[in-house]
């Protein structure tokens, strides 16, 4: 094959070699912008009716907003997955299966390939506290002592007050299917976060604000994205560290899409294929720290990598099963939470 | 050679009328000026007969022919603007092969016919500096240049020298005069300076707001002005009202504040017309106490000027009327101090007796 | 008609075509009517619970889809096993196991014909079940999708004063672009009329140099150098604790004062120019003739100066109030936790909530307030557009 | 005034504090212009990467330049910001001419009323332009991108190109056009070889203010843009947190680029202001040497004697 | 009523000696004019006296004190700017009023003052009006008021006058000498026109090249020039280069190219030197046949201009040189044909002989 694809992906997701291993194998010219939050692709999207991009790579609990959007505009966002041309087994099918409960589906079509899978959990200094798998919980963060020294991501912040309080999860995820449950679930959590406002230094939203909360802006706490917080942690040779905490961390799937505007389609496939396979995967979590989805690519790490695992999880990944997983999100949903997010911001 | 004609023409704009019922005839190979106040009209007239605007009434012929409908750059005149409206960005050549190169001549013919202008306007060698290397004189003669280019019947000028400095002015004044010589084409001239008008041209037409007041010859309009307006406007004039009390021999009699007095009577007035009459300051003169010239004037110094080479006198009348007169300053003035009582006298023929309408 | 007439009389008829289907193009294709276009789409209103109502309709079809094709792929394996007279190979549905690494398979061995064939009548029942529910819901969601339609309504026009998160946020930037336009204003006064009055011609030519590289060089890059100043391990804090004078890092960066800080530093220039331009053709003389007279220093700015240079300065308040009230790029990199700017709001409701009704609707008050602030300038200055536009 | 000898010992120290205070002022002034940019472009040399800095300065490296060329969407941004550049250059020039003879050659109210609109985009924050443009475009069914970018940022440089026209056209001499047409040429002549290269300057400089404007513009683009990426708005995600050195690395290149053109600008207008002097000046000795020439001949005719 | 003295007063500018020691005094109540081409440091000296620049040497004293170190805003003098600088923005009374402004009068008393201003400049009930509704030479007496406002013991005025049309300027003239004489106060003016410093002044002093030329009366200036850059500067004269030969009875006889000729040896030439003779154009006359004045010079006509009041007669020499002659329109002229020989004649005493120096 030829010709070439255009992905919108997260940041620091595809690496160079990844593009230039694809290429050499496919003859396929991989071209990537990249974006940094769910919504800025949505949108993005939604502004250029779908077009310009041959892959995208949402999360998957955010597809429900995607056809959201989608019948609003009268104009689907995304074509269906023709399943019969991926590469079969090459996928775990458990996460292939948990994909649909995270909305992957729309009447019964999959929309969304399962890419890889990540936590958001505390990041620390080392130098300043140490935070263990076993005992680490999200209130660690916002104690007094670390005050104007924490970044938390607006978003994830809310619900992992809102997991802290109501301690099962519960609740939060009866939010995603009752207005009046989330209005209360987001009240109590805007309620703590306004008290404990002055602890947040940075609010981020990118993988890049993240790392310069770190780095540039000084904090020793926050909330971070596995993957973001694995980097830093290498940078630093193990200054910054990353710990899932014991309440759950907030986990998602993000997913490959095909843009319902896409011209390359036939690159597309291949492209998902190679993403989704131990070689693609493997480079995938080497180079961004997160996992794949793809069934053997762990191999690919390396023992310091092993080591962070356990030290994250646990030696057996016990924190595995506490994880809390995103739940796809209706567009009324998201314009809720991002209601009390602004309050929360701007006050 | 074409003359041209103005026939009863009028131009409107909006309410305003800014010329009314024109009508003169300008000699082929003539050198005509147009001679008045600043608003009057002029730059008007010149504008309709290059085609610039079109007259609200009459008719504009040249060589005969009704120019009604047809465009400035389809007439047989050319303009020189009151700013010249070189092309600054082009050579001095250039602008001087301007009219050619639209009318499609070669380059190399287009050069030789400049460079024989340019020998003509005395700047031979000249065309390729830049227009704005040349000094301002030099200017105007290659704006005249650029207008002879086309070979026009009928050159037309609008105060081409009111923006340059005295001297400058004087030697400009003497080189168009001699071009229009050279060539034969016809001048139309425009000028508020009445310095200008009169030094330079074969004939002048004094306007006042829109309509022609008198057409003659430079001598003829200082001599013997048609109108108040004419009589105060080109050159200084001493006015007295009054009216006609007597008419006799080709002069008329009035009684004026001043006195009763005689003046010739071009204009045929009647006996009890309302009438003013003119005295020219240089045709006066402090009369000896002996001396019994046909009119006399009381009047008492007010002031003497002393400016470069004449003197003038300022004096007034007993019923307050001014009085002015001009000397050389070459006579014994001791006498004239301030205050004193003066007579001052002129000759009847020196006066003129016009109706009494306004004055500049 | 009569300026095509006579514009046609002036310039003959191609040109004329040119300039007039070129402003018509502009005028109306690329000005007015976006903006109208854009007020329209402002009053454009969803109801979010209608459309919450759909959205939750259709998730809920969503999940009995995902049901129904988890019952049929188990049905056919039971159906296999059945074939194969009760062998021990189904799977038991892996939907909520999450196992990443390793094998998933929990295979239910042992399990007998007759249970797989109750079970094989329990799905089949189950998926019929199934169909109607999707049925049902199919039916009520046409009724649901009629009332969720966007409908014209001034709603979101009131959202912004009802909204007690946005409404703050619109006043605090207003105030704050007013507060940019008056430290701008006293700053630059002295330095244009400095360079105006007092410098020597050359030093002049020099100092407008320096003033023209700043104001060339791209608003992104002059906010991201105070960006390296100010972060808590730039420059100042690290020149500070350096020089002993403190051993914290001071956060320059809460609040607002960075926000503020980058605008001025951003737009200041426009606030020179204008009023240079001014003060500039004012005549030394009047200042002479001023101090002829006796005036003090002080007194000649106030009553011979600043009068003059009203225009620039009503020119120069309204160019740095427009852009500071429009300013995305300095609060998006120098803001703080504190420091939200309206635009980021805008922004956000087009490219965050994807609410375009509601992004229009603000961006169209922004645009009013920016217009509301040139009139009073105008009016208060008594200036017009002809000395604004220069 | 500051050469006198004969200052008075009481008003000494005012006169010196007063002397010099608008001096320091305008020091402080261009410490405070300058001092950022400064401390920018020496993060760009510094080793220290993370977060790129100018205190410690641990090492000089010209790293980061090579990091920035070999940064492929960045460079991609590049050719991006070029395209929309050009295509605003052309576009703004065309639309800001026709808005600037039409408003010249106009009279009385309807001049001001579209002299109002034409320039009120300049009056808009740049974010609604942005909007409005993307939202009429996507409504025609247009998404956002290139072509959407360029066309919200024409609105408002096209203003910045007509208020330059309008500025040249008002120093036109009307006559001109007039004198060409007296001489015979057709409207169209006329256009070409007076009006035109009479504009010609005019062109070149708003032509150049117009990509400057287009190269930089973030605040529009960012709306309009849609999925696409210019250099401002790549620079500006670069540069909002974790920027590296590579951010510095540009600075650096697009500051070196504004002071040199900046330079070269202020030279040619100087070069110009002392052409046009010369030219006043050589016409004016002209004139006096005809005046001086003539009285000169008078004293030599006298001298032969 | 303070007395101006300029000490061997001196500026430079950098190298460039703007004012070379200047030395003069100036009484009190005097109309004193300076009247010199541009550019030859007029307004500099004016701008010294004011307090605007310090001499670099030299002393000038007002009513016997020394300036060094006086702010303009502390002398007792007021200038009046070229341009007038009247503050635009201010109606006609608040500028009248700004000097009392800023010395703390109330209101009032400013309102009161500057009405009684306005009734002495003609101009009363006028207060309220902008200056931008005023004319010229309205805004012209409103720049006189505000300066005399202070109080003033002298008044600077710099070419007040230079850009208004002629007529408003004799106007202004008038009206300036008057106010001066009415008030009292030192007028030290400022002009390039000589009409202008001739006319008003009680003495002028002619400037060249930072330098005084000469310091005297009008009438002096004009009948005895002490150099040939004044003969030349101040009303038209005709030039004649040559060498005394002969000196007796207080009149120089030179040798020059058009004949040997006699004139006024007022500044006490001996044989030998080189020297020019001047003689005013109104001074000659177009000579009888049988005439024998002192002085005769052969010429052949070469232009009349008629110019109004006046007829200008241009001759040139046998060996070229041009002499002019002016004469009022009152005579006969018929034998004054082009190329016409005519013999001008004049007095020794209206023929002046001076060094040869530097002409204008
Ligand atoms: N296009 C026009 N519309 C209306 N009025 C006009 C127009 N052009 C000229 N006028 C008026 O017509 C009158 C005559 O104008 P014109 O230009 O002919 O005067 P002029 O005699 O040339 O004066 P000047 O010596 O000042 O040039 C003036 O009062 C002028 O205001
Ligand atoms: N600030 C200055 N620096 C240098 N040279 C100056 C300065 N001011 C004036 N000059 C020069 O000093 C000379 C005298 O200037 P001044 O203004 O006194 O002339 P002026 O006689 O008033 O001329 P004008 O009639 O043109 O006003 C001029 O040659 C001028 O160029
Ligand atoms: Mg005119
Ligand atoms: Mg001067």
């Amino acid at each position: 094959a030829s010709g070439e694809v255009n992905v919108y992906s997260w940041d620091a997701y595809i690496s160079e070699d990844m593009m230039q291993t694809f290429e050499a194998a496919s003859g396929i010219k991989v071209n990537l912008s990249t974006f940094g939050t769910n919504n800025e692709v949505l949108n993005k999207l939604r502004a250029s009716k779908g077009e310009g991009f041959d892959i995208v790579l949402p999360s998957i609990s955010s597809l429900q907003s995607w056809y959201d959007a989608g019948a609003e505009d009268g104009n689907e966002l995304l074509q269906p997955i023709d399943e019969t041309r991926l590469t079969a087994g090459q996928i775990n099918p458990s996460i292939y299966e948990k994909s649909l409960d995270l909305g992957a589906s729309q009447r019964g079509a999959r929309y969304g390939v399962p890419f890889n899978w990540g936590t958001e959990g505390l990041a620390f200094n080392s130098e300043e506290l140490d935070l263990t798998w076993e005992t680490a919980s999200w209130n660690d963060q916002w104690k007094g002592e670390y005050a104007g020294k924490m970044a938390i991501r607006p978003r994830s912040g809310l619900t992992s007050i809102a997991l802290m309080i109501d301690g099962t999860g519960k609740m939060l995820d009866d939010a995603y299917q009752d207005e009046a449950v989330a209005h209360e679930v987001f009240s109590k959590a805007l309620e703590f976060g306004m008290d404990h406002k002055p602890n947040i230094k940075v609010f981020w939203k990118t993988a890049a604000d993240l790392t310069g909360a770190f780095t540039a802006d000084g904090c020793v706490v926050g909330q971070s994205w596995d993957g973001t917080a694995i980097n830093m942690w290498k940078e630093t040779d193990g200054k910054i560290r990353y710990v899932s905490p014991k309440e759950g961390a907030l986990t998602w799937m993000d997913g490959l899409c095909i843009p319902s505007g896409a011209v390359n389609v036939d690159q597309a496939y291949e492209l998902i294929n190679f993403l989704t396979s131990a070689q693609g995967g493997g480079m995938h979590a080497v180079h961004s720290g997160y996992n794949s989805s793809a069934i053997g690519a762990e191999a690919a790490l390396d023992a310091a990598a092993q080591e962070r695992f356990k030290m994250i999880y646990g030696p057996n990944g016990e924190a595995i099963a506490n994880l809390w997983w995103w739940k796809p999100e209706a567009g009324w949903f998201s314009k809720l939470r991002s209601e009390y997010i602004t309050r929360w911001e701007t006050a | 050679m074409k003359n041209i004609e103005l026939d009863n023409v009028t131009l409107r704009f909006g309410d305003f009328t800014a010329v009314r019922n024109a009508t003169l005839e300008i000699e082929a190979g003539e050198f005509f000026s147009f001679l008045g106040p600043s608003g009057c009209g002029k730059t008007t007239i010149l504008r309709m007969i290059s085609g610039f605007n079109d007259p609200t009434e009459g008719v504009i012929r040249i060589g005969g022919r009704d120019m009604a409908g047809i465009g400035p750059n389809d007439r047989p005149t050319s303009l020189i603007f009151q700013n010249l409206a070189l092309f600054p960005l082009m050579s001095v050549w250039e602008n001087i092969a301007y009219g050619l190169r639209v009318r499609g001549l070669s380059k190399k013919d287009q050069r030789r016919r400049a460079d024989e202008l340019l020998d003509m306007i005395a700047l031979p060698g000249q065309g390729d500096k830049m227009v704005s290397e040349l000094s301002g004189g030099q200017k105007q003669r290659v704006a005249i240049a650029r207008a002879l280019a086309v070979e026009p019947a009928v050159l037309l000028l609008d105060e081409p020298l009111s923006a340059l400095d005295l001297k400058l002015r004087q030697h400009m004044r003497a080189e168009l005069r001699a071009i229009q010589q050279r060539t034969g084409v016809t001048f139309i001239y425009i000028t508020h300076d009445q310095g200008e008008a009169l030094t330079m041209s074969d004939r002048v037409a004094v306007m006042s707001q829109g309509g022609l007041e008198q057409v003659a010859t430079p001598a003829e309009i200082y001599a013997n002005p048609a109108t108040a307006f004419v009589a105060t406007f080109v050159g200084e004039n001493n006015p007295l009202a009054g009216h006609v009390v007597d008419v006799r021999n080709g002069h008329a009699v009035l009684d004026t504040s001043m006195g009763t007095l005689r003046a010739r009577n071009d204009r045929n007035l009647s006996i009890g017309d309302k009438a003013m009459l003119f005295v020219r300051p240089e045709r006066c003169h402090v009369a000896r106490p002996d001396a019994a010239p046909e009119n006399l004037v009381s009047t008492r110094v007010e002031r003497l000027d002393l400016e470069g080479s004449y003197i003038n006198l300022f004096a007034r009348g007993t019923c307050g009327s001014r009085f002015v007169v001009h000397m050389t300053n070459n006579q014994d003035i001791s006498h004239l101090q301030r205050n004193a009582d003066v007579q001052i006298g002129f000759s009847a023929d020196a006066a003129i007796a016009l109706p009494a309408t306004r004055m500049a | 008609m009569e300026a095509i007439s006579s514009f046609r009389k002036r310039y003959g008829a191609i040109l004329t075509a040119y300039v007039f289907v070129g402003c018509a193009i502009w005028l109306i294709g690329m000005i007015v009517a976006p903006q109208l276009l854009m007020v329209q789409k402002s009053l454009m209103y969803t109801d979010p619970a209608a459309a919450a109502a759909v959205s939750q309709m259709k998730s809920a079809t969503d999940r009995l889809f995902v049901e129904k094709g988890r019952a049929e792929r188990e049905l056919r394996r039971i159906e296999a096993d059945i074939q194969t007279g009760g062998s021990a190979g189904a799977d038991q549905g892996s939907g909520g196991v999450f196992s990443p690494f390793g094998s998933t398979a929990k295979r239910n061995t042992g399990a007998t014909v007759a249970e797989l064939e109750q079970r094989r009548d329990a799905l089949t029942l189950r998926l019929g079940q199934i169909a109607d529910e999707i049925a049902a819901n199919d039916a009520a969601l046409v009724q649901a999708e009629k009332a969720a339609k966007p409908r014209v309504r001034l709603q979101n026009y009131f959202e912004l004063f009802s909204n007690d998160a946005n409404r703050p946020i619109f006043f605090k930037t207003i105030w704050s672009s007013i507060l940019v336009t008056a430290i701008a204003l006293v700053v630059c006064y002295p330095v244009a009329f400095y360079l105006a009055v007092s410098a020597s011609k050359d030093t002049t030519a020099l100092l407008m140099l320096g003033l023209i590289v700043p104001y060339w060089v791209n608003e992104i890059l002059r906010t991201f150098s105070w960006l390296m100043l100010l972060s808590t391990n730039g420059v100042i804090n690290q020149a500070l604790i350096w020089s002993g004078l403190t051993d914290t890092p001071i956060d320059w960066r809460g609040g607002n004062s960075a926000v503020l800080i980058g605008m001025v530093y951003a737009y200041i220039l426009f606030m020179v120019f204008p009023i240079y331009n001014t003060v500039e053709t004012l005549d030394r003389n009047q200042i002479e003739a001023a101090r002829d007279l006796g005036a003090p220093r002080w007194f000649i700015h106030w009553s011979v100066v600043i009068p003059h240079a009203k225009p620039g300065i009503a020119v120069g308040c309204i160019m740095t109030f427009m852009l500071a009230a429009g300013s995305y790029a300095v609060p998006v990199m120098l803001g703080s936790t504190t420091s939200k700017w309206f635009t980021e709001i805008i922004y956000d409701q087009f490219y965050e909530g994807g609410n375009w009704g509601l992004g229009s609707a603000y961006a169209f008050v922004l645009l009013i307030t920016c217009i509301l602030f040139i009139m009073t300038m105008m009016r208060l200055f008594r200036v017009n557009l002809q000395d604004i536009a220069r | 005034m500051s050469d006198t000898t004969h200052i008075q010992p009481r008003f000494a120290l005012g006169a010196w504090v007063m002397d010099r205070l608008p001096g320091l002022y305008m020091a402080l002034f261009f410490v405070y212009m300058f001092m950022p940019l400064a401390f920018m472009m020496i993060a760009a040399f510094n080793t220290t990467a993370v977060p790129p800095t100018a205190l410690p300065f641990e090492g000089f490296t010209l790293k980061w330049f090579g990091a920035l060329f070999s940064n492929a969407p960045l460079l991609a941004a590049v050719a991006n910001s070029l395209i929309i550049g050009l295509g605003v250059v052309v576009l703004s020039l065309t639309l800001g001419l026709s808005g600037a003879l039409l408003i010249t050659r106009l009279h009385a109210r309807a001049k001001s009323v579209l002299y109002a609109f034409l320039v009120s985009p300049l009056l808009t924050p740049g974010i609604i332009l942005g909007i409005s443009t993307l939202v009429f475009w996507n409504s025609a069914g247009m998404p956002g991108g290139l072509f959407v970018a360029g066309l919200a940022q024409s609105t408002f440089i096209a203003s910045y190109c007509m208020l330059m026209f309008i500025a040249r056209l008002q120093r036109f001499d009307n006559a001109l056009e007039e004198a060409a047409l007296d001489l015979g040429a057709s409207h169209q002549q006329v256009f070409r070889h007076i009006t035109m290269p009479f504009l010609k300057p005019t062109i070149i400089t708003a032509g150049l203010i117009a990509f400057l404007q287009s190269f930089e513009n973030f605040n529009t683009t960012v709306f309009a843009i849609g999925t696409e990426t210019t250099l401002t708005i790549k620079l500006a995600a670069l540069a909002r947190r974790t920027p590296t050195p590579e951010v510095n690395a540009l600075a650096v290149i697009f500051i070196a680029l504004t002071v040199v053109m900046a330079i070269l600008w202020e030279v040619k207008r100087r070069a110009d202001a002392a052409r046009e002097k010369a030219i006043a000046e050589r016409a004016s000795d002209a004139d006096k040497d005809m005046v001086s020439l003539q009285i000169g001949s008078v004293v030599a005719a006298g001298e032969a004697k």
